[in-house]
């Protein structure tokens, strides 16, 4: 499975993209940031430091409970400020 | 059309292009968005030096084309154009053109906002500003949602 | 600013030199008519071969300075432009090109909006259809008064 | 006093542009529209034909009841469809 980070929650991550194996169980977005957290501390503190973190799979955007695959391309970032 | 690009564009070769050749066409608006120089809030922070904009390769892309979908159909365009920059932009440069045509001007006005209210809410963009006390991520605004919102059919 | 004219205008050009220079611009909104070779109604009248505008030398420039003044004073506009073409004009030729720059978007999309609302009930234009069946004067709309009094305060 | 015509009560006035020196007591916009119905046939059947015949003096768009006087420039003519 392959994790991509944007903008300031990259920087709390530590890495941009990489590529994890997480443990069977993990099969929705909320389970994968809660196992992420559990690799990442810094990715934890985000998680709790600063509005809500959105996620995307397979670039589209994804909802807590919708469900993740191996081989999907799973991105985690703050709200978007574009336009 | 879409176009997500490091480059600036030329807005009136970009417009021209929309109509060029047709006899269809009434009205054509448009919205152009700029780096601005001063901070959001008045009074408040520094001087904007310079802006960079991250973005997600790939889902800027689909964001882009289904928010232009949903203008087309939605406004019945003639044509319609975004291009989003992304990378290092200094104040003055121009960021985002969104661009719909259609028949008459009240679709063309509608679209153009529909699509950079909605837009700013669902394209994967994140803003970073330089200023004499450093770069900070800007915060996404409340009222971003507020005007993406106006645009979604009423609750039952 | 505002101008009459009969020659066609460059809209790209006319658009730059708006915020050439500037550092204090969020946003620039813009709308510009075109002359339609169809007819309003679908199904109905025949094709418009060409379009004359006449209009009121001095209640026309009148007419426009106030109108943009007023929205420079209701959204805080940091630039705008109005200009109106008069004379004979074919299918897809530019007829009106509205434009409003501010700080924010919302007040730029709103000021375009209103100007070219505004304008349609107020500035003394009178357009003109050539058709294979000859000359005929448009009528007014009643959805452009609708339209422009949406931007009346709301009744007591 | 100078009266214009414009679009279409321009063909039916039958002139684009006259100068008239109404009686003393035509001093309202509604008086003077009465008073040139008098005397251009074709002005008359316009202000029953179609619509409502606007009026500005001096440039500025004016109703029934305001003055006019000798001097003054008043225009007539149908809603406008400019834009």
């Amino acid at each position: 499975m392959k994790i991509l980070y944007f903008a300031w929650l990259r920087t709390k991550a530590g890495c941009a993209e990489e590529d994890v194996t997480p443990p069977a169980e993990v099969t929705t977005v909320a389970a994968l940031m809660d196992w992420l957290a559990e690799q990442r501390p810094g990715f934890a503190e985000a998680m709790t430091a600063k509005g809500v973190i959105r996620a995307a799979v397979n670039q589209a955007y994804a909802e807590p409970t919708d469900p993740v695959r191996p081989g999907d391309e799973v991105a985690f970032f703050p709200p978007v400020t574009g336009g | 059309m879409i176009r997500v690009q490091a480059e600036p564009f030329d807005l009136g070769a970009e417009l021209a292009g929309l109509t060029a050749g047709r006899t269809d066409i009434g009205g054509l608006a448009s919205f152009v968005g700029l780096v601005r120089e001063f901070a959001r809030e008045p009074g408040g922070e520094p001087a904007v030096s310079a802006m960079t904009l991250e973005h997600y390769p790939g889902m800027t892309e689909r964001q882009l084309a289904a928010i232009e979908a949903q203008a087309i159909e939605r406004f019945q365009l003639q044509a319609s154009l975004i291009i989003h920059r992304y990378g290092r932009m200094l104040p003055g440069e121009p960021i985002v053109l969104v661009a719909a045509a259609a028949a008459h001007r009240a679709p063309a006005l509608d679209a153009c906002a529909f699509l950079i209210d909605w837009l700013k809410t669902k394209a994967p963009f994140w803003k970073q500003e330089e200023t004499a006390a450093g770069r900070r991520w800007v915060d996404a605004k409340p009222e971003d949602d507020t005007a993406a919102a106006r645009w979604l059919p009423p609750a039952r």
